[in-house]
């Protein structure tokens, strides 16, 4: 059915399950705050946490089957949100069943964290449904928040601490750019609904105007920060090395998810009629984070900082599937994101697995020979670094999640030196994925190195689900595909009614 | 298919006869090689244990086949230690000879029958089975029995049966008795397959199988450094003759599409005069390659480091035989491209030339012999090079029996001297002359069978010799005057003038031919004995296995002559009978090359062709039983090193030397230092592959060089991103 | 009267941004960001003069946001101070290469 | 036997039959691995070499079926088997063999068994995991050879890779670890390169209504104009020249060589390297035959080809470890097999096929002999050994015999090859086929002075005086690769004939297309 968004309880059920999410926050806040820290509560916590989660995707794949559509209005309803909110979720589930494991382990026993993950989800689901730019800087700050938290969640470490901080200045530093924009955007279209700017550029031409160029570049610098593209990317090594590996994994995973869904929706909605006027920059954002990411990756010697890096390099190719920004690049990010979360979270999760208590044993010679001594948790890792690599069948959906990419980018008007890119880039990250395996596979035993401790149960639990379901869709990926193709963005058809915006009086 | 196509060739006058049976003449001696080869396995092979790398280190694996005689003789071949004969040796010296003379009878009831049939003009070709037919390449296994081939597998059987009998008794008491009967056997099959062959492809087979057996048999006693070597440079040097002889194959097929000879002689007029040369000079640098002509000659006097019945059959007789072979057998072709067959001429002569003068100083006496075989290989190329078919194959079956006595003599000799040396334990060189000396009181048979084939080489009358060395000088000498070849002029020399030239160089090559042979005979039989007090007691007579086969050639080169009597001495026997004989096969070109009518000599310029021959021959002899004293020689471990022109000759005018230098050194030395060094290590590994990982490396330290970890840092990068962005807007 | 406030606005946005690349001490940073986001405040008011009441909704909605992330922001700072005892940033580089 | 086999149905199912024998392997490897504890050395682990062999030796008894079922007749592609894959792209499994593909399955399904056997006792540790990734790495080469689907090719181009960089960097030797990375990137770029390519052709037909991966679809309709095929041909010409190896791009193959395991060297000169023919022959040259016939590239590649062939004999020849010395040879052998695809004579393209399958038994037959040796004495430089001939009489017998096969002798499956891949190219390209035939001379002096060093000449080392001849299970190996040089050699007439219409249809592939698409004037010699 058609919900009208100006009608406030249309508006409650087009929210419904962001709102079923927010309650259950709500309640799992007041419960770990009752009473006193523990192991048994946190997980306790943890265990509801999943649940709610579990539910709020019931609800969303509900809403998603019901197929409803909203007049044009301050919140989108369209499978392309429905997709977005899956991943999401789907990052968020497995990050809480890392943390709870990987809490319990430090000895953490902040029931709030899970709470916060929780928080951080509700932010990512409201961005993913914003169709207006306040809808977008709320959702972005609701996110934000709540990860600056969980990045120092460890009080004793000075290094989450730092972490925290740096994720915080330069966050809030972003965010004023951002808004900026939002400003500028409002000041030259009159509205901050995506729908009317869209409309309004088109109807006044405002193709060339300074100030709404001035916005969307500050538009493009606030959400680029948030998607760690490269001039931006300075705190995300900083900051993944020194948050708990969890909440890095989120961040780098669901955080990454919602952003581009953003980013996505505003350019395939707001500007496409700027006649390329934004293409030129964020094609060479596209290379240049793809080539920072990756070159610099290769000096990396502490797995963590690697993986920032990579996720970084990652946010390069998901680039362009925004540069291409037609329906392909959508259905490309949809399936990217969802090979690219499993892929980091589960090797977030053979880190934890692998790594001491109190963040010793990341430095990647530390898995020197691992094969010999924990076989299947070497294999885990080698699937998830040949998925991010985009090998075929070894490496799982991580290829065709590439070459969808790629072959969004050949199509007309085909950015072929854009694609070459991707490929000269992807050589450049066999060399620091393959150098994991390597140490993994081929090199010896060192005799004094510890061995690793037992798997706690729901890390291994992530790690078997992300390599068994990348490798099979990694063979199979007909059903993933075809959802993805599906889920596009319902864009406002200019056949409906122009904006009333009022004209401007002096 | 391949039964089918036997029985159609029905038409042929031979179908009916033994001759169908000729595919078993090379199958025999391939039967004597497995026989052999699996008795010479079976002893020395012992199994393994299953798990090597276990058992590697505390075993011991004793191989019987010790491949080397104790005393550790650099380069000569010292045939045997304490007499233990080895396991299989009486089997092994049944099947090895049984199976060439089986042969050889096989040949000579063949040869009846084609005697019995009146005139045979169309060779009889069968074919057993498609070999290779791809595109509009077809070649079949085809054998080709014609009047030519049957004479060289009468002489490859015939000599190969005397040389395995004399093998029996020469190789007695050598570790690797079956393995060197296996490789005689094989080396026999393989001879056969190249002059039985019916296309070119399929006479290449033979062609490299040879190849390959002399480099087995050369290398026979691989335990030392230099036989090694000698085998290795005589495979290699073949290769670059094959080499010339697959690009003639391959013009051949690009331009008349068939490589079988019937198919060729009908289709050779269609070819243009160019590409005939080049054919024609592509196959000889294949056989100057086999037959060791210039400038592909020096692996043959190395290849003396192999067993001497080897010598014999291999480097003597046969294998080396090929090559004149090959253009008899391309006799269409050559007749068609008189430059070619000026050049093949030339390079005879001048090879006979060079390998005689180097022959004069030589004192190992098998040097000796394989620098004359080389000479007399120039001899027959002069011959079949200026259209005188007939008198090179009539040469190369009289050299085939006495260069072969002349070697199986000389076997006799290391033999006798070997064994004397082995009773006193002594280290001398049982090869060298001046360890010999006055044989002839001790080998009375050797000495007076090598004094007959030395006749015949030296061309006394009525030796074989004389009349097919003869033959080929009044060849020369008659077509100097009128033929094609004459007419035509070769890098500028008129044709007549050069053939006068080559007639020149062959009798002076004729005298030093005398007089190095006589030198040899004089140094080994006459004159004082020098090998030893205590050792001239052990010198005697080989045993008669050995012997024997030196009689029966004695008596071939004596009478090899009556095989083609010259018109002149009608009163001798049936004139001209291989002339007629080989008639169908080599008649039209030889014809060709003389302008249509067969060249006749008037009676007065053959008598005198005849005599100078003979004064020549005698003038040799004389000269050198006067000149050389071999009173004065010295042994060997005293002899004084030569001086001046002599020593020049002694190293073989450095013509090893210069190879080695000139191309051997500079393509290794290049490849492994300019090749392998600079262009694959430095260059292409170096700097590109290597480089470009090292450049990333190096940008991928800068980027986190630049990641300070202080917030500023990082808050100027936002700022820096900012401006770069709003820019990009402005200039688009 | 829209170009004079807009103009300011950008001055003062700017003020913040120099602020926060030079100074050192992580709460004056903060304090410098508060001040972009004021300068940002400051232009949508002008403009909702052009575009009716949604620019100063917003506003309502930008100060709530800035006053959680100042709650947040400063607790994060509070727990820098526990571990260094200064919070100037110059030796806050533990995370780095 | 044909109809027997027609009888079961055996068209439809033994291609995907053979993909998915290899895989049931590795899986019962596993399987069997269960609960019995953690050492997998070859005391314990030896049921995964049984299995292994077991899975192979079937694998190659279903594949010999193809040889008699095969219809010489027919040129269409044969045994096809088609399921849908990726319909929204168009990518289906498509499998189907021709002549050229019969045989390099056969080549390949025979070599596999040898190579388990043949690393029987030198691999020591990891068992399981060694022979599940040589199953896996059989399914991924089979694959390429059969994939009529460009998707499904360069999936299982990359399948490929893993496994063998697996191979070379666990079980390898002391550079392993350099070795395997330089291998696996170099291949690497070549294949995205490709990739791109790929995708190109691919966005063609889908503009063009209905995008397609099919190799014959891609055939008829891919027309992208002389640029742009430039730019494609240029990145196929890239991927599979890394692969063959040509000229500038053969650097990997000493390294990876030498630091392979026994089977992995084996594995990769007898079959990997063909990947990069077979790939000229199947989908660079036919798709952008225009370009391919292009006076300059074809001149180029032509050069490249001989350059490889002299160049690699002369460095053999200076190498001082016998491994590395083969590598190089292998480089000037797949000289002669690019030279006879370029040349397009019926005769030089059937010849460059033989020497494909004979470089495959004479190399692969080296290096097991390589191994043997190593094995006892743990050493592959070659001044190590010297007239051992005396004192393992079968070895040296069995190394002269698979020499003269490499040299070319005739009588020898080497010379058929090279021989028809000569006669064939002098017919179109006579200048070069001079300077490749001294190639020929090239090849005796290198392996001639090789083996004289190892199995003539005194011994020097006392070590070797020690050593033990071959054991049953080698002479297996040997017997079961010297009986088809000596059978390949005498009468090579069987497999001719059945890559006879396949050649003939590349040849009227590249040339009728590069006719049409140039429109010039007929392209060729």
């Amino acid at each position: 059915m058609r919900f009208d968004l100006a009608r406030p309880l249309d508006l409650a059920i087009a929210l419904a399950p962001d709102l079923l999410l927010m309650a259950g926050t709500m309640i799992l806040l007041l419960a770990s705050a009752w009473g006193a820290e523990s192991p048994q509560r946190q997980r306790a916590v943890g265990r509801w946490s999943i649940i709610l989660c579990v539910l709020t995707v019931g609800a969303v794949i509900y809403m998603w089957w019901a197929g409803h559509t909203a007049t044009r209005g301050v919140i989108a309803v369209d499978p392309f949100r429905w997709a977005t909110d899956v991943l999401i979720l789907l990052g968020a589930i497995l990050a809480l069943a890392l943390s709870m494991d990987y809490l319990e382990r430090e000895g953490i026993d902040v029931a709030e964290a899970h709470v916060l993950i929780l928080f951080a989800t509700a932010g990512m689901m409201l961005l993913a449904a914003a169709r207006d730019l306040m809808i977008v800087f709320l959702g972005i700050e609701l996110m934000s928040i709540a990860v600056y938290v969980l990045a120092g969640l460890n009080r004793r470490s000075g290094r989450a601490a730092e972490a925290a901080l740096k994720y915080f200045l330069l966050g809030a530093f972003s965010t004023g750019f951002l808004l900026y924009g939002i400003a500028l955007v409002f000041g030259a279209t009159g509205s901050t609904n995506i729908a009317d700017i869209g409309a309004a550029v088109l109807a006044r031409g405002l193709a060339t105007n300074p100030m709404l160029l001035a916005g969307v570049g500050l538009l493009i610098v606030g959400l680029s920060f948030k998607v760690a593209a490269a001039p931006f990317h300075m705190w995300t090594p900083d900051v993944y090395e020194g948050a708990p590996t969890p909440m890095t994994a989120f961040m780098a995973a669901a955080v990454k998810a919602a952003a581009f869904a953003v980013f996505l929706r505003i350019w395939m909605e707001a500007f496409p009629y700027l006649n390329g006027a934004w293409h030129k920059p964020l094609w060479y954002l596209a290379v240049f984070t793809m080539v920072v990411g990756n070159v610099v990756a290769l000096a990396q010697k502490n797995i963590k900082r690697m993986l920032a890096y990579s996720s970084i390099a990652h946010a390069g190719y998901l680039l362009v599937a925004v540069v291409v920004s037609n329906f392909e690049g959508a259905s490309a990010y949809l399936f990217y994101i969802f090979a690219y979360t499993l892929a980091t979270m589960g090797a977030f999760a053979v880190v934890i697995a692998l790594s001491q208590v109190g963040e010793g044993g990341h430095q990647i010679d530390d898995y020197a020979g691992l094969w010999r001594v924990r076989p299947g948790l070497s294999i885990a890792m080698a699937v998830f670094m040949l998925a991010l690599l985009g090998f075929p069948i070894f490496g799982g959906a991580g290829f065709f999640a590439k070459w969808y990419v790629l072959q969004a980018a050949l199509r007309p008007p085909s950015q072929t030196n854009l694609a070459i890119w991707v490929v000269l880039t992807s050589v450049v990250s066999a060399g620091y994925y393959l150098y994991v395996v390597m140490v993994m596979f081929m090199k010896p035993r060192p005799a004094e190195a510890p061995a690793p401790g037992r798997v706690p149960g729901m890390t291994r639990f992530v790690i078997a689900t992300c390599a068994i379901i990348l490798l099979a869709v990694g063979v199979w990926p007909r059903p993933v595909l075809r959802v993805a193709r599906q889920s596009l963005p319902q864009l406002v058809h200019l056949s409906e009614d122009l904006p009333r915006a009022p004209a401007p009086q002096r | 298919m391949l039964l089918q196509e036997v029985a159609a060739a029905g038409a042929h006058p031979l179908s009916g006869t033994v001759a169908t049976w000729m595919w078993l003449l090379p199958l025999l001696p391939l039967a004597g090689f497995v026989l052999n080869g699996a008795l010479a396995l079976a002893a020395t092979y012992r199994r393994g244990p299953s798990d090597p790398t276990v058992h590697a280190d505390h075993t011991h694996g004793a191989g019987h086949d010790t491949g080397h005689a104790g005393t550790a003789h650099p380069d000569h071949d010292t045939a045997h230690h304490a007499p233990t004969r080895h396991r299989y040796a009486g089997l092994v010296s049944i099947i090895g000879p049984a199976v060439l003379f089986a042969a050889f009878g096989l040949a000579l009831s063949i040869f009846g029958a084609m005697t019995r049939v009146d005139h045979l003009e169309q060779p009889f070709v069968q074919r057993y089975f498609t070999w290779m037919a791809t595109g509009d390449l077809r070649i079949d296994a085809a054998f080709q029995l014609d009047q030519l081939s049957m004479i060289m597998v009468l002489v490859i059987t015939g000599v190969g049966a005397l040389i395995h009998l004399f093998s029996i008794g020469y190789m007695r008491d050598d570790p690797g008795y079956p393995r060197f009967f296996a490789y005689l056997n094989l080396f026999v099959f393989f001879m056969l397959v190249l002059v039985l062959g019916a296309s070119y492809p399929v006479m290449f087979i033979g062609w490299e199988g040879v190849g390959l057996c002399s480099y087995l048999l050369i290398g026979f006693w691989f335990s030392d450094t230099a036989n090694a070597d000698a085998g290795k440079k005589a495979f290699i040097v073949n290769r670059i003759g094959d080499f010339g002889f697959l690009i003639a194959m391959f013009l051949l097929y690009a331009h008349i599409a068939s490589l079988d000879f019937v198919g060729i002689s009908q289709r050779a007029a269609d070819l243009a005069p160019g590409i005939v040369t080049a054919i024609c000079l592509f196959l000889f640098l294949g056989c100057a390659g086999k037959s060791a002509q210039i400038p592909l000659y020096v692996w043959l006097p190395d290849a003396m480091a192999g067993p001497t019945p080897v010598s014999a059959l291999i480097h003597a007789a046969t294998m080396v035989t090929a090559g004149v072979y090959l253009v008899a057998r391309s006799a269409v072709l050559f007749a068609l491209s008189p430059v070619a067959s000026l050049t093949v001429a030339v390079v005879g002569a001048l090879t006979a030339l060079l390998a005689a003068t180097i022959g004069l100083k030589q004192w190992d006496i098998k040097r000796v012999l394989a620098y004359s075989t080389v000479s007399q290989l120039g001899y027959m190329f002069v011959g079949v090079g200026v259209g005188a078919y007939t008198a090179g194959i009539f040469h190369l079956v009289t050299h085939a029996f006495f260069k072969a006595l002349l070697f199986l003599g000389s076997g006799s000799v290391i033999f006798a001297m070997h064994r004397a040396y082995h009773a006193t334990h002594s280290h001398a060189d049982a090869q060298d002359m001046r360890n010999m000396g006055g044989l002839r009181r001790y080998l009375p048979w050797t000495f007076a069978l090598m004094w007959i084939a030395t006749l015949a080489i030296a061309g006394i009358p009525l030796f074989s010799g004389f009349f097919s060395k003869d033959e080929i000088l009044a060849g020369v000498f008659a077509r100097a005057g009128h033929s094609t070849l004459a007419d035509v002029s070769w890098f500028g020399i008129p044709g007549n003038v050069l053939l006068y030239a080559i007639y020149g160089i062959g009798l002076f090559t004729a005298l030093l031919t005398a007089i190095y042979m006589t030198r040899m005979m004089l140094y080994t039989f006459h004159g004082p004995n020098r090998t030893g007090e205590t050792e001239r007691s052990h010198l005697a007579e080989a045993p008669w296995v050995m012997t024997l086969p030196l009689v029966v050639l004695g008596v071939l080169s004596a009478i090899g002559g009556w095989l083609n009597i010259p018109e002149l001495m009608r009163f001798l026997g049936p004139p001209q009978w291989l002339h007629h004989w080989l008639d169908p096969v080599v008649g039209a070109p030889a014809l060709a090359v003389t302008g249509g009518a067969p060249v006749h000599l008037t009676h007065q310029t053959e008598y005198m062709l005849i005599g100078a021959a003979v004064v020549i021959a005698v003038a040799g002899i004389l000269f050198a039983v006067a000149r050389l004293k071999p009173a004065r020689l010295v042994p060997k471990a005293q002899a004084v090193p030569e001086r001046g022109f002599a020593r020049v000759l002694a190293n073989k005018w450095y013509v090893d030397e210069l190879y080695d230098r000139s191309v051997v050194r500079p393509l290794v030395g290049g490849s492994r230092r300019l090749l392998w060094t600079v262009t694959d290590k430095w260059l292409i590994d170096g700097l590109l592959v290597n480089g470009s990982a090292r450049l990333t490396g190096f940008f991928g330290r800068i980027g986190s060089y630049w990641q300070t970890g202080n917030v500023s840092t990082y808050a100027w990068a936002i700022v820096i991103g900012v401006l770069v962005v709003l820019g990009a807007f402005t200039l688009r | 009267m829209i170009q004079e406030a807009l103009f300011f606005s950008a001055v003062l946005f700017i003020i913040g941004v120099v602020g926060v690349l030079t100074r050192r001490n992580a709460i004056i940073i903060f304090m410098c960001v508060e001040l972009m986001l004021n300068a940002v405040n400051l232009s949508f008011v002008a403009l909702s003069r052009l575009y009716g009441i949604a620019g100063q909704v917003f506003v309502i909605f930008v100060m709530t946001v800035a006053a959680a992330e100042a709650a947040v922001g400063l607790a994060i700072i509070i727990s820098i101070f526990r571990h260094h005892e200064n919070v100037d940033l110059r030796n806050i580089n533990l995370l780095r290469g | 036997m044909r109809d027997f086999l027609g009888g079961i149905g055996y068209e439809r199912w033994v291609l995907p039959a053979l993909l998915l024998i290899p895989i049931a392997g590795a899986i019962l490897i596993y399987v069997a691995r269960i609960g019995r504890g953690r050492a997998d050395d070859i005391a314990n682990a030896g049921s995964a070499r049984v299995i292994a062999l077991a899975t192979l030796t079937i694998e190659f008894l279903v594949s010999a079926g193809l040889w008699w079922t095969f219809d010489t007749g027919r040129s269409t592609w044969q045994n096809v088997v088609m399921k849908a894959w990726i319909p929204e792209w168009g990518a289906n499994f498509v499998v189907g063999i021709d002549g050229i593909a019969l045989m390099m399955i056969l080549l390949t399904t025979f070599i596999m068994p040898l190579s388990v056997l043949g690393s029987w006792t030198s691999i020591r540790e990891k068992l399981p995991a060694y022979y599940a990734l040589l199953l896996v790495l059989t399914t991924g080469m089979i694959g390429v050879f059969i994939s009529l689907d460009l998707l499904l090719f360069y999936v299982m181009w990359e399948v490929m890779l893993i496994p063998m960089y697996f191979i070379i960097g666990i079980w390898g030797g002391e550079r392993r670890l350099y070795a395997s990375i330089k291998f696996f990137l170099y291949t690497m770029v070549g294949s995205l390169l490709m990739l791109v390519a790929i995708l190109y052709l691919w966005v063609q037909t889908w503009q063009a209504g209905s995008p397609t991966f099919s190799y014959d679809a891609l055939l008829r309709s891919v027309d992208v104009g002389r640029t742009a095929g430039l730019l494609l041909f240029g990145a196929f010409f890239l991927a599979f020249a890394v692969k063959v190896p040509m000229f500038p791009f053969h650097t990997w193959l000493p390294d990876a060589h030498v630091e392979a395991p026994t089977a992995g060297s084996v594995i990769l000169a007898g079959i990997m390297l063909k990947m990069g023919t077979y790939g000229f022959l199947r989908f660079a040259m036919p798709l952008f035959p225009d370009v391919a016939m292009l006076p300059a590239v074809r001149t180029t590649m032509l050069a490249l080809a001989v350059i490889g062939i002299i160049y690699g004999a002369l460095v053999a020849m200076v190498q001082p470890d016998f491994k590395k010395l083969v590598a190089y040879s292998s480089v000037s052998h797949l000289g002669f097999v690019m030279l006879g695809i370029l040349a397009l004579t019926m005769e030089s393209v059937q010849g460059a096929l033989m020497v494909m399958i004979n470089h495959g038994i004479s190399t692969g037959a080296l290096f097991f002999l390589i191994g043997m040796i190593y094995e006892r004495r743990h050493s592959r430089m070659i001044d190590a050994y010297g007239g051992i001939a005396r004192v393992v009489p079968l070895f040296a017998a069995m190394l002269t015999i698979v020499s003269l096969s490499s040299i070319g002798l005739p009588g020898t499956n080497g010379f058929i090859g090279e021989f028809l891949v000569l006669i064939g190219s002098f017919r179109t390209q006579p200048i070069w086929t001079v300077i490749a035939a001294t190639g020929v001379i090239f090849a005796a002096a290198y392996l001639l002075w090789a083996i004289q060093r190892i199995l003539f000449q005194p011994v020097t080392h006392p070590e070797n005086e020690r050593l033990t001849d071959l054991n049953a299970r080698e002479v297996v190996i040997m017997a079961a690769l010297v009986i088809p040089i000596l059978w390949i050699g005498f009468y090579p007439q069987p497999i001719l004939a059945r890559m006879e219409r396949s050649a003939a249809q590349f040849i009227s592939d590249v040339e009728r297309g590069a006719t049409e698409r140039s429109g010039s004037a007929r392209v060729g010699n």
